[in-house]
């Protein structure tokens, strides 16, 4: 097992006949994804990669099949093509774009919430990696070569962070059930806590190495779940120790920032609901070494 | 996207919002023609800088004749506002902003921002304004009236009216107010703005409700859509490599030390900075290339930040996933090969085309350190600036001693 | 509130939906006039009116020189078109729109509306433009598209492509479209619109996508807010009882019998039309005064409903809870005492102040015929309407005689 | 028992100090309502027949406790008053105003599902006549005088056809538990069949008297569900059997309306779910009474 994707996964790309669109699709056939179809508005009847193209996600999804999209579409039209996905059938869509505009997103995620929970389509990112689960699927923006299969569940904030981890993960020689990565963005479609979630029911999963960084609330949300009902050890990283202290803002923006945004209280709060810290950035792989050693001789 | 206060005024004046009688000023004696022309005894001359604080800094000044606002703009104008909010090296000042004077019965303070935890806009308001709004916050945290916004309808005119009482807004005014405060949040919506401050907004004697400051944010991925506001950025209050790396799409950070990090995401960057700190060093600053970074813009990147003669070391560390080692290469030897360094370069690369990008590297046979992981690169980096300050000083003192 | 189709266009073209070119015109010689300054070799002469089916009912005239525009507008003037949407009068032409030829490669149907059961605005679109949508619904069903809008974010341009491409227009036109979709959606929504209909909206050989025809209809209780659509308005598009009691803020519907009910609300009015139908009788009218009817208002009611020579007795039934039996009998009072009606009066009010408006009916002396419940009073009104109408009958046959 | 509102409800109305609203401020507590508080901003401090007047809704139900709202706001200014009280603790409201435009409506109903059902506020109308629990309270502007108390629940779309449908029933010497007027306005707060499951879960009402019109598909849904669900016998009228032929719309709206809107349609489609039919609009009151009078004999 693994989540959000697996060996029969069916993808579409929206924007698949754009630059980015079309190499994602190459990287991710070339990793064994089950690229079904692509999206492009006026395009349909053409092929990239070998992979038809269509019109409408609902066109793609009605002859292909697919549950998942991969979003690789210009911020002006980003917003519009996550509300399709979500319309027509999509249930999980990875948004790669990077420069949403706030307002966008506010609209994107009201929009989703129409849907009642069981029919609600999951979204990553914007700005966000994407999922991969090793051996299995790739939907997403990571460079494949760096993820060896595996039980330890890998969720970041940011991308390039994330295949820091996992790649200290595999020279550790360790892998990797699922990989996820959020997106740094204001407003995200999913948090460290929807995909904590994920990992605590699923059964390959043995443990969880969790990428946070400075700012916002998910990682106090994140801290709350592992201590009421997390099953499986957690490591902890949060980036921005040294990182510049914020300036005095004068502005209202400053008092919705809560306490404990930054990175020594976010790590502070990990350690009180017994995760274990990473020391430094470039000891995420040995650390996680060690508790899935630890747990090995536990079991 | 900063703007500046008469901007703010003028864009808020459209949505209804009323400001005391005023005219932009690029001299002194503008200042003082503004002052005629908006009548009166009394005016107040505002230095027009992107920082809030500027009273402190004695960026605003009260005159009571002609002559004192030509003195005051005369004072105003280059000089540098330094405040809490400014950064180290303050705003110059270059336009000023004469305002007629306003009979205050009450100072209020009104802010809109984006609540990225709720996921919607929200209304702070509070009885303590003209203070800055996190002393509010550590000396009158009962004055704060928090309101969301419901992004389906939008902000409604009984929230707007439930904070105009709470505000105690004598009852005549209410309507007003609710004006006010309904139409700074179109504003906020319309023009994709991330804040609009009110500090203080105001009951005047008898007139009305007025803002006496406005402070508006906007959001950058929004400005496509918005050329109006992209059309209101004002490069005289940007630090100067912000400014050049914004223009080449590139997102700059300067911080105090003396390490240059060209890195590829926002925790990549902060982890980088961490490793450096606990490797003994520390950066200059930092420059995120982004994704699909073309071979043209890392070697702008490179250029961009050695030119901060602080530098003693550059490190290039890139996790290429939507980026390719092999176009990253090929900007560094670019920006290498038309201006070579004359200080040491870490590269660390990692991910997509790694072994294309290692060999352009090795063919190219520039100067480089290479490094395998994150944390020989920061060791990396962090002997070679040192060895870079301790060659710095040896160079000075040569150059010193003929003396 | 209808507008004409010409003005629809005007509106439409604000929101970016192109037209053809055209031009208003109030007699013949403007029409062969504004044929000369839209150009080309053909034009249609479109008669303005209030109502659909135009086309049938040779109100859409196809001319191929200025002098044929010119007859094709003098045979339009002072027309009574009518169409099955018009009513049995139909409608009097009063302005004409000249509009140059395009060249129609494809036909289509878009229309918006408010979906009571959704509560949501539905977008209706069929590749079977140019023919009602009713006998689209029933000769080609499977091609009608019906999209919903979710209010929280309105029309989304995914939501317009689908249909672009559903409705098999060309790729290079599909933006052209979206633009259209969406720009008629705004006008919807942004005017208070109750229907927005483009039929045929067509796809013009290598030009575009054009409204050949528009239709929009507002919403009467959202013209408070909307004036520039108020002003609108075109009362010699209106049956003339209904205008006249528009103006006084009351609900005129017009019916085939000789008996004219004034009542209070809707469901009332129906129940009191069955009634009278029960009875053997037949209503001429029904006028629904609404709640809170001053005298004065009630007073206005009478005087209307019985300037129609068809009506043989009038039924006043009113179950007042925010009105009040008193003001209603004041009212009456009012009426007949200025003009005595000539046709038999029968009253049942019920509800609020009845005893009051009971006595002050009795009081007054007049001469009306008072019932205690609805089929009281249906049974007595229609028995005094063919009464009523027998003493007319007798009249003109006394007035007949002498001949 | 009774539905919605009972002796104890506390009560407060929106707009007090305009005219209908301290004319029907009177009425209310001539019958003996608990009318606690009104609000017009502006006028806190004042009093209107001896209820005191406050700014929002917020101080009024935090001074009095009230949990339901007769709204007597004029048009412009209506939804923005529904939404406060949705916002503010209120869980009834009554709207009686007429005129209110479609699209605030649909604002208002989508704001009003930003709730979750257990915590939504019910509205009754816009341009309805309210309910009254006789002899115990009455939020709304139905004259109280032609109400009795007894087990027949009463719901009408039209206001003064429920009138003239209490009026007959009590004339037949029948009484009514609750009566709900929903209002006949395009969009409506609730429909027949909200207030009719309500009916059917309250011990106090034996029998249903529904009065129903042309148009739209409440009607229909009501009769689905007393198929599915009704345990007490049901009494239809449905009025418009001899209004003016609906012309020829020509336009999109025509085909939004479903089959089934007539009125002889609608009874059709009652009288196949096991509604009793009333044949004429004056035989309302003594269809009830025989059903009643069977219903007893039978128990």
């Amino acid at each position: 097992m693994s989540i959000l994707i697996g060996l029969d996964t069916r993808i579409i790309i929206q924007g698949i006949t754009g630059r980015i669109g079309a190499f994602h699709c190459q990287q991710m056939l070339d990793y064994g994804s089950r690229v079904v179809a692509g999206v492009t508005p006026g395009r349909s009847g053409d092929q990239v990669h070998g992979v038809p193209v269509f019109n409408t996600v609902a066109e793609a999804v009605e002859a292909s099949g697919a549950s998942v999209s991969l979003l690789a579409v210009p911020p002006p039209f980003a917003a519009d093509a996550i509300m399709e996905a979500a319309e027509c059938g999509i249930r999980l869509a990875v948004s790669i774009t990077d420069g949403i505009p706030a307002q966008d997103m506010i609209k994107v995620k009201r929009y989703m919430r129409r849907y009642r929970e069981d029919q609600c389509m999951r979204l990553l990112g914007p700005n966000g990696a994407g999922v991969i689960s090793p051996g299995k699927a790739l939907v997403g923006i990571m460079p494949g070569t760096i993820f060896t299969a595996g039980n330890v569940g890998l969720v970041a904030r940011s991308g390039t962070l994330g295949y820091e981890a996992a790649a200290q993960i595999q020279a550790a020689g360790k892998g990797i059930s699922s990989s996820v990565g959020i997106g740094s963005d204001l407003i995200t479609g999913s948090t460290l806590l929807d995909i904590l979630k994920l990992f605590n029911a699923d059964d390959d999963t043995h443990a969880v190495t969790l990428i946070g960084e400075i700012g916002g609330s998910q990682e106090a949300e994140a801290a709350q779940y592992i201590q009421e009902h997390m099953q499986k050890p957690v490591v902890a990283y949060v980036a921005g120790i040294v990182a510049p202290k914020r300036r005095a803002m004068g502005h209202a923006g400053a008092i919705i920032s809560a306490y404990g945004e930054s990175a020594s209280e976010k790590i502070a709060l990990f350690r009180e609901v017994g995760a274990t810290i990473v020391p430094g950035p470039a000891q995420i792989g040995e650390t996680v070494a060690q508790v899935l050693d630890t747990l090995a001789h536990q079991t | 996207m900063d703007i500046h206060e008469y901007q703010a005024k003028e864009i808020l004046n459209e949505f209804g919002i009323k400001t005391p009688r005023g005219g932009l000023a690029y001299s002194p004696e503008q200042a003082a023609y503004r002052a005629r022309e908006i009548g009166g005894e009394e005016w107040i001359v505002k230095a027009q800088v992107h920082t809030g604080g500027r009273h402190n800094a004695d960026g605003i000044i009260r005159c009571r004749s002609e002559s004192e606002v030509h003195d005051a703009a005369e004072n105003l104008f280059g000089k540098r506002i330094i405040t809490a909010q400014s950064g180290p090296n303050g705003k110059v000042v270059y336009r000023v902003y004469v305002e007629g004077s306003v009979a205050i019965s009450k100072e209020l303070y009104l802010g809109f921002a984006l609540d990225r935890k709720m996921e919607r806009v929200v209304v702070v308001a509070s009885e303590a304004g003209g203070i800055e709004i996190e002393d509010i916050a550590i000396n009158q945290p009962d004055s704060i009236i928090r309101t969301l916004v419901e992004p389906a309808v939008g902000m409604q005119a009984f929230q707007a009216r439930q904070i105009a009482f709470k505000l105690g807004i004598p009852a005549p005014l209410v309507n007003e107010a609710v004006e006010t405060i309904l139409g700074c949040y179109k504003a906020f919506e319309q023009l994709d703005a991330t804040m609009v401050e009110i500090n203080p907004l105001v009951v005047a004697t008898d007139t009305g409700i007025y803002a006496l400051d406005a402070k508006m944010t906007f959001d950058d991925n929004a400005l496509f859509r918005r050329p109006e506001i992209a059309e209101l950025r004002d490069k005289s209050q940007e630090h100067p490599m912000e400014s050049m790396a914004a223009d080449r799409g590139l997102d700059y950070v300067g911080l105090e030390g003396d390490i240059a990090c060209v890195v590829n995401g926002g925790g990549l960057a902060m982890a980088t900075l961490d490793c450096i700190e606990i490797a003994g060093g520390s950066a200059a600053s930092f420059l995120d290339i982004g994704g699909g970074a073309s071979p043209e813009k890392v070697a702008k990147a490179i250029r961009l930040v050695t030119q901060d003669e602080r530098v003693n070391a550059v490190l290039v560390n890139v996790f290429a996933g939507v980026n390719r080692c092999d176009w990253i290469a090929q900007g560094i030897i670019q920006a290498l090969e038309k201006t070579p360094l004359d200080v040491p370069l870490v590269i660390r690369l990692a991910g997509t085309r790694l072994d294309e990008g290692r060999k352009l590297l090795a063919k190219s046979g520039l100067p480089i350190v290479r490094a395998n992981s994150l944390d020989e690169a920061a060791q990396r980096v962090v002997v070679a600036a040192s060895a870079q300050l301790k060659r710095r000083n040896q160079a000075k003192i040569l150059v010193a001693e003929p003396d």
